[in-house]
């Protein structure tokens, strides 16, 4: 049976996926950040998954405003980084695990959550950055991914409670799959930024470090916050931190089972308009 | 409009909402053809021209042409489809967000380096943080609009930011 | 505030809207089917709506298999009949109601349902077969459509206790509208039919008059029917049926109101394929 | 796959679910872009080469090019993605349905107005109804291949109806 063993947090600012893919890893801005994810690098080497379940949201690339899904899951047997206005990244596609995705979205529809299945879709730097960030500039991706994305865009986005029920059935739906695949499970997005109007620029240390505390700690809780929180405490980008309910909500203490390992955690504020926060959780 | 709406007392802060999707709808439809290199070509070349095929309101090709992003948002634009303006101007999300906010390119970056924009006195309308409306624009510009008010006409909400292309 | 006044439930066969555009409505054949709406015209006609949320499937043509949502609001000020192979019916385009989609978009999604929202979109047969049936060949539609698009073509489709409650959720939605419009709910598709294979073809009465049955005084019971007995008793595409019960759910009785009353109720075999099945309920 | 399949026992009917979709993507594509008159003129005029345009398999080619839809359920298709390549013939969902049974046009029509199929014997693999395995192909067609049966090479499960164009 497939399992999901762990769960990954992490930004992914655009900024530094151009800072990575311009040779700048190593220039003060940058280096205190990139060194943040040197633990999560040798950490995913020496777990690597069979599939990355990739929570993330599409920034106005693959979806337009002609559709716009509250979920949407990636059935595809591959997928191209999109151009999104600066040419596409240098990185490689995107090899998706049609078997595993097909069997989730039909899991997850018969519990009650009306998933748009995706056949094609260009993934842009929501769901590249995170990879790059985990993975460094690898010839190919270590493994399949499904891609996963949530209208974080136009409002109303889904609720953090909606969001922490979707993991549950996520992880109901891996678990039914009779192959023994080792799956990860990624929450990405966040942390606390604005990219709009005089407020831009927010930063809150306090409220993204207590968004840490809780997720590892209080995740049913957390999940509970409400949107008009985020928007005034995290900016109005802040909202992405809905994703990562979608990735705890997976894990198996959810569901009864032993706490998590907190295998890592990271924060640094500035990357870009953002502050960069970065956690790893191992099933027990 | 009958849609409940508890974002709307955050200073500095347009929710993109189904209003103003509807609202922004081919502006922000005009932003995502820039994702196309040789539509980016062809914006570059004239931009007017370009703008016109679109059925957009005059206002919403005046501030795209002034990179009035402020201006983009307040007729229905939202940041992630006005970026592939900036994008096609090679600006990075940071110059962008920092243009709204009337500091110069070097105040906002400096501001992020010390740590960003504090939450405090800018969670609500009403409160005395950088954000609130009687502080725009921010940094350098609003020092000089201090010295040298505008005139009186001016109607517009977000003044011309220094670093905004014209 | 606005208010569900009725819901209207019919078939929406392709062969039909043929039959009505090339004339033929006074042929032996097609005589009894358009004679059975000869009631709901009138009807119509005495209870004009000011908006018709109409809720159909897509026939693969709109959606294609690049992206296929679940279900699927429009929010769009209007929508051109499609090109579904045999070029557009001559009929008017459809006129939408964006500020109340947008609202019943954002009421529906805050009550956990995980809604597409569509800007754009060609409808086909689904949507104006109904139309065409209830209203004549008109110069305009009596009113604006707030097309609501389920999949029932890709498994996994909705169940019919998702579509129940689904239909409840529109109801609250509507009713928190702050303008005094008078919405009816149309569900469409059905009734038995098959239209791929050997067993093409196959119509079942019993189960389609008990489903009619079932539909005006026990559709609580009705919604737990499973989709294997829609195909085993309808035909791989009586599934469509499954939508009726969104309607169905909107009514007023099921949230403790008095029951409907039936203002008509109409069955006829064949149309092409098809069986036909129509109803009129009006709230009390 | 590990799918729940419980409708795997429904005599001759496929559910169009997440695996028949991946394996039949490109052979629905291809009957989605019909919907575009310059598309169906282009295929009319070579359909080879049209359908070389896609990346099919040689059976579902095939299968295309002999209009047998059966055959391109059974290698992924829909139904109603199908029926765009009746819609460029000028045939009718009616049409279209018949020709899966192997009865002719007038028996299959002359079924319907007398009610239709029946469910009883059809609902379970197993049964004895029309739609069973069996019994096919129904109608003149059976009736022929009865008189005439084909060469015991013959592997495809449902043989060619007389109503489809070659
Ligand atoms: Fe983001
Ligand atoms: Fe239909």
């Amino acid at each position: 049976m497939a399992k999901i063993t762990a769960s990954v947090y992490t930004s992914h600012v655009p900024a530094i996926g151009a800072a990575l893919d311009l040779g700048k890893t190593q220039e003060p801005y940058w280096q205190p950040v990139f060194q943040g994810y040197d633990f999560g690098k040798q950490w995913l080497k020496d777990n690597k998954p069979d599939v990355i379940f990739l929570v993330f949201n599409d920034h106005a690339t693959a979806f337009s405003l002609e559709m716009i899904p509250t979920f949407a899951i990636g059935t595809a047997a591959e997928y191209t980084p999109a151009d999104e206005g600066w040419g596409p990244r240098p990185v490689p596609k995107v090899i998706g695990h049609p078997e595993l995705a097909a069997h989730i979205a039909q899991s997850v529809i018969q519990q009650d959550f009306d998933l748009t299945i995706v056949n094609k879709m260009d993934v842009d730097h929501g769901l590249t950055v995170p990879l790059s960030l985990m993975c460094g500039q690898p010839e190919a991706w270590p493994c399949p991914v499904i891609p996963f994305a949530v209208n974080v865009v136009q409002y109303p986005v889904p609720s953090g409670r909606r969001c922490f029920e979707l993991g549950k059935a996520i992880r109901k739906a891996v678990e039914s799959f009779d192959k023994p695949l080792n799956v990860q499970i990624w929450g990405t997005g966040g942390m606390s930024h604005q990219l709009q109007g005089p407020r831009a620029g927010l930063i809150n240390k306090e409220f993204d470090n207590m968004f840490l505390d809780r997720l590892i700690s209080d995740p049913e809780g957390l999940a509970s916050v409400p949107h008009i929180d985020y928007v005034r405490e995290a900016g109005s980008e802040g909202i992405e931190l809905v994703m990562w309910l979608i990735a705890r909500g997976a894990m198996s203490d959810v569901a009864g089972g032993p706490a998590p390992t907190v295998k890592n955690r990271f924060y640094h504020v500035p990357a870009s308009n953002t502050a960069v926060g970065h956690l790893i959780l191992e099933n027990n | 409009m009958s849609l409940e709406k508890p974002y709307l007392d955050v200073p500095g802060t347009t929710i993109f909402d189904a209003e103003q999707s509807r609202l922004g709808y081919h502006l922000n439809q005009f932003c995502m053809s820039l994702m196309k290199a040789e539509n980016r070509s062809r914006f570059k070349a004239d931009e007017r021209a370009y703008l016109d095929e679109w059925p957009m309101s005059e206002d919403q090709k005046q501030a795209v042409l002034a990179r009035d992003l402020n201006r983009c948002i307040s007729l229905g634009g939202n940041i992630y489809f006005l970026a592939k303006i900036g994008a096609t101007d090679g600006r990075s999300f940071q110059q962008m967000a920092g243009s709204m906010t009337g500091m110069t390119e070097e105040e906002y970056r400096n501001m992020m380096i010390g740590g960003g924009r504090s939450a405090d006195g800018n969670r609500i309308v009403g409160e005395h943080g950088d954000a609130q409306a009687e502080n725009q624009p921010q940094g350098e510009a609003g020092r000089l609009l201090k010295k040298s008010p505008l005139p009186a006409s001016g109607t517009a909400p977000h003044p011309k930011t220094p670093g905004s292309e014209q």
